[in-house]
């Protein structure tokens, strides 16, 4: 008998939902599940007859761009690239990411590496996937200390894009751009609502009763631990190992 | 240190402007130890660092050996082996100025170089507190709307030395750059470029088409010198991986001033002069 | 005409703004009857044609065939053959509308379309009668400095569909254009772009580092046909010469009506379809 | 006996002189005198043991730029070339160039190819050499009817190049750009001072007693017509040809 679906298998499972329709989606070096899930919504576009292209950033197999590292941002602009993945030290209730640090500015007590293309790709990928596992006050606050890039932009500020979700290890939310907030359209299995409400720092909003984020199975299922697991351990070699592992040792319990 | 890799760092002087490639782009590791040699013996070197469009463990052991006044980064990473420590402490210090950027900014600023012009326009930025950390990048309306536009604009980054590491280049100065065309974008807004090279062939690069389309042509390299395996710890595209133990090693050692201390000490210790 | 280049020209339609390369970086000369086939069966193209940075006989040949309202170029030439009659004639005549421009500035206007920005400054232009007769490129005072210090601004060139040929294309529509970097320029500056090559392998183009420095990758190109000698009477980089006594043999045709009409009976008369 | 100095030698020669010191040179497809002219000049400076760059735009072979037809621009952007050659449909009084036709504008009665990189180049490349063989007052007008390029630029125009020199089939002048007008220095042998107030359509400045040019001579005439002749021949074959040609005439006369 198969093992149960795994945390990190529900979720780029989700990733795969989030990125349906989508015909080019960049991936950050550090992002397996992201580009697993990319990888999934690739291989399910393909048996629809569609095409997914992916551009993992920092590979050099997994790149199919030819004029160096400006090229990811130019092909952005040209309104090429329909799906982006951001994590961020901090999540605030209306969007805004900070990539930069805490405990001040510029000498900031707790600095992390930095803003990295975000400040510009928020702006104009127009699906911008917030993904980040640890879902705790920590991370989703009521306001980022530091702004690096806004949740939204005021009317007659060019934008043509930025954030539609956010994913983390418990739940996911929806982004509702006119509003500037979050709406709870799932939570994953096992996990509350209170549960959500007291590791978020933010408000948002929420039906009465949240579903449940659905558990790949059958062939979705297949395809995950088969071809993805495969396809994703060229980029990620650690992280299709230990996945295998747990496969593993789910499918001895 | 090799006299070759010496006579390469002799071009840069305290206080100048440098520009340093994102760690999987090519970066002249093997420079190094001989530029740290070079400025410390000329005392609080003062460098301004740019990083195209990220910096890591090279600009990380600079800014360590207190040889950096400002640094401008989109980030500052080791990869895998997490944040960059000396760059971490010298910020929440204060010691090093910091220019906060985001990736196509740094780009954009090379291009407006490049192009001999004082800005290019860039979108995004408004709102972002990036942007807000950065008086030399102003808003303004675009010109040719008809209707109020606002858009930011990045001025032109000259720079007065480029430096990185490539896999070949002929005697004649010309080296390949393939798809890494942040390298030519450096050249072309510096005054000074200092390459090193895996291997320097006695045939010219530019002699075939196929081979000429990734090639940064001499005009734009002052001097070339071979570094074998010049990249290490990190790693060269189509030649060799990077080596993540080293970088967990650097980052554990780097997080104390004695650990740092340490790590330099065997590092500049290394290869015989 | 084969129906692949048919396939390939029904991408455009009549008003479309079309890219058309330099004679010496890859004129898709073979699309040129079927273009005139298919356009002049829709009556009236009105094409609006921006020649990167200089036009030729391609633009010449449409300029002819009645399907061009409009032309931007930094020049019109057919080399050691001259001027190009058409061009000449129409803009005598004033049936098409004339945007003179200088090379940096078509350069400089796909640059602000490469990189989402509504335009790009650039030096040069002013006091000249080419910036006078441009009422779409600004003028300005250069908000970064302190001193007034006017500076021209080129409008981005959004294009509709770029049309180049090039020695070799995979069968994923990845394309070589080698040092022809103004194709990627173009490509990256068109919705569509449509490609013809001399021969299409099997093997990806970006199977190796030193063949993909020199690709626009599939993700740019709309479509590809197979075209054997199709930059003729041009020639192609690395593969073949031009045929300069074929352009002096258009350019003496074509300095009439009659001549030119005789001209294009003779071409589009040429292969069977 | 040698043949004696033939009009294109010497016109070859004076641009060598007029290249003394530049490290980059630009030329134009279509020129094969300042092509030749550049050669000398790069040969003369190799036997003193320095370096001289030459790009021929539009060459494969003899063109080392990577980055497509922009570079030329690019590179004069960033002052990497020292020298460019301009030919002009009409040169005026005022170093003005017009390249793009007469009787009208839009509808030039007589329409040239166009301004190339003209209106660019005129500005940021500090020596430009007008060239044009013919000297003539349809030429060298008192005020070019189309200015392609203006000879200077007011105050407060930024602007770091421009005309230096304007060298005709009959003489020499060198471009004061202080005064925005030209001073003739040199007749070409059997040109008088009269015969060129008469062609020329300006008013220029000159000294009592013009110099005639100088010609080639000794080695310089033997690098000109050994190693220059035989390498220009690679790019203008006609002209290398014709230039064998007359050699031979002339060698028997």
């Amino acid at each position: 008998m198969s093992a149960a679906v795994l945390p990190r298998e529900l979720l780029i499972s989700t990733i795969a939902t989030l990125l349906e329709g989508v015909g080019h989606v960049a991936v950050g070096a550090s992002s397996p599940a992201p580009a697993a899930g990319a990888m999934l919504a690739r291989a399910l576009a393909e048996e629809a007859g569609a095409r997914l292209r992916l551009s993992i950033l920092g590979s050099v197999e997994h790149n199919f761009f030819t004029n160096g590292s400006a090229e990811l941002f130019d092909c952005a602009a040209q309104g090429r690239i329909d799906a982006f993945f951001l994590g961020g030290g901090q999540i605030d209730g209306r969007g805004n990411v900070n990539l930069v640090g805490l405990g001040g500015y510029p000498q900031s007590q707790l600095r992390w590496p930095g803003s990295f293309g975000s400040a510009y790709l928020y702006y104009v990928v127009p699906r911008v996937i917030l993904f980040r596992e640890e879902h705790s006050p920590r991370v989703l606050v009521g306001e980022a200390e530091f702004i690096s890039a806004p949740g939204t932009s005021p009317e007659g500020v060019h934008r043509s894009g930025g954030p539609v979700a956010l994913l983390t290890g418990k739940c996911l939310f929806h982004f509702d751009k006119a509003r500037a907030g979050f709406t709870l359209v799932s939570l994953h299995p096992g996990v509350s609502l209170e549960e959500v409400k007291d590791l978020t720092g933010f408000a948002f909003q929420h039906a009465a009763n949240v579903p449940q984020t659905p558990l790949p199975e059958g062939a979705r299922l297949q395809l995950l631990r088969g071809r993805v697991r495969a396809e994703v351990a060229g980029s990620y070699p650690a992280f299709a190992t230990s996945w295998g592992a747990e496969l593993k040792s789910e499918a001895k319990a | 240190m090799s006299e070759a890799l010496m006579r390469l760092v002799r071009h840069v002087r305290p206080g100048m402007r440098v520009l340093l490639p994102v760690d999987y782009a090519g970066v002249a590791m093997a420079l190094t130890r001989p530029l740290i040699a070079h400025l410390s013996a000329q005392g609080g070197a003062g460098l301004h660092l740019i990083c195209v469009p990220t910096g890591g463990l090279q600009a990380d052991l600079l800014i360590g050996a207190g040889l950096v006044a400002s640094i401008e980064t989109s980030a500052m990473s080791l990869g895998e082996a997490g944040g960059a420590p000396q760059f971490n402490q010298a910020v929440k210090e204060g010691r090093i100025a910091l220019r906060d950027a985001t990736c196509p900014a740094i780009h954009a600023g090379l291009m407006a170089a490049q192009k001999g012009v004082p800005f290019l326009p860039m979108r995004g930025l408004i709102g972002s507190d990036v942007l807000r950390h950065r008086p030399d990048w102003k808003v303004i309306d675009n010109p040719l709307s008809d209707t109020p536009d606002p858009i930011a604009l990045i001025p032109a980054i000259q720079a007065d030395v480029a430096i990185f590491h490539v896999p070949l280049a002929d005697r004649d100065g010309n080296v390949r750059i393939g798809r890494r065309r942040e390298l030519a974008a450096m050249a072309y807004a510096a005054k000074t470029t200092l390459v090193t090279a895996e291997k320097i062939t006695e045939t010219s690069l530019l002699s075939d088409e196929v081979s000429a389309a990734g090639v940064l042509p001499a005009l734009y390299v002052t001097e070339v010198a071979e570094a074998r395996e010049g990249a290490r710890p990190y790693g060269l595209w189509g030649q060799y991986s990077g080596d993540t133990q080293e970088l967990i090693r650097y980052a554990k050692m780097a997080r104390s001033p004695q650990g740092f201390a340490d790590y330099l000490a065997g590092y500049m210790g290394g290869a015989a002069v």
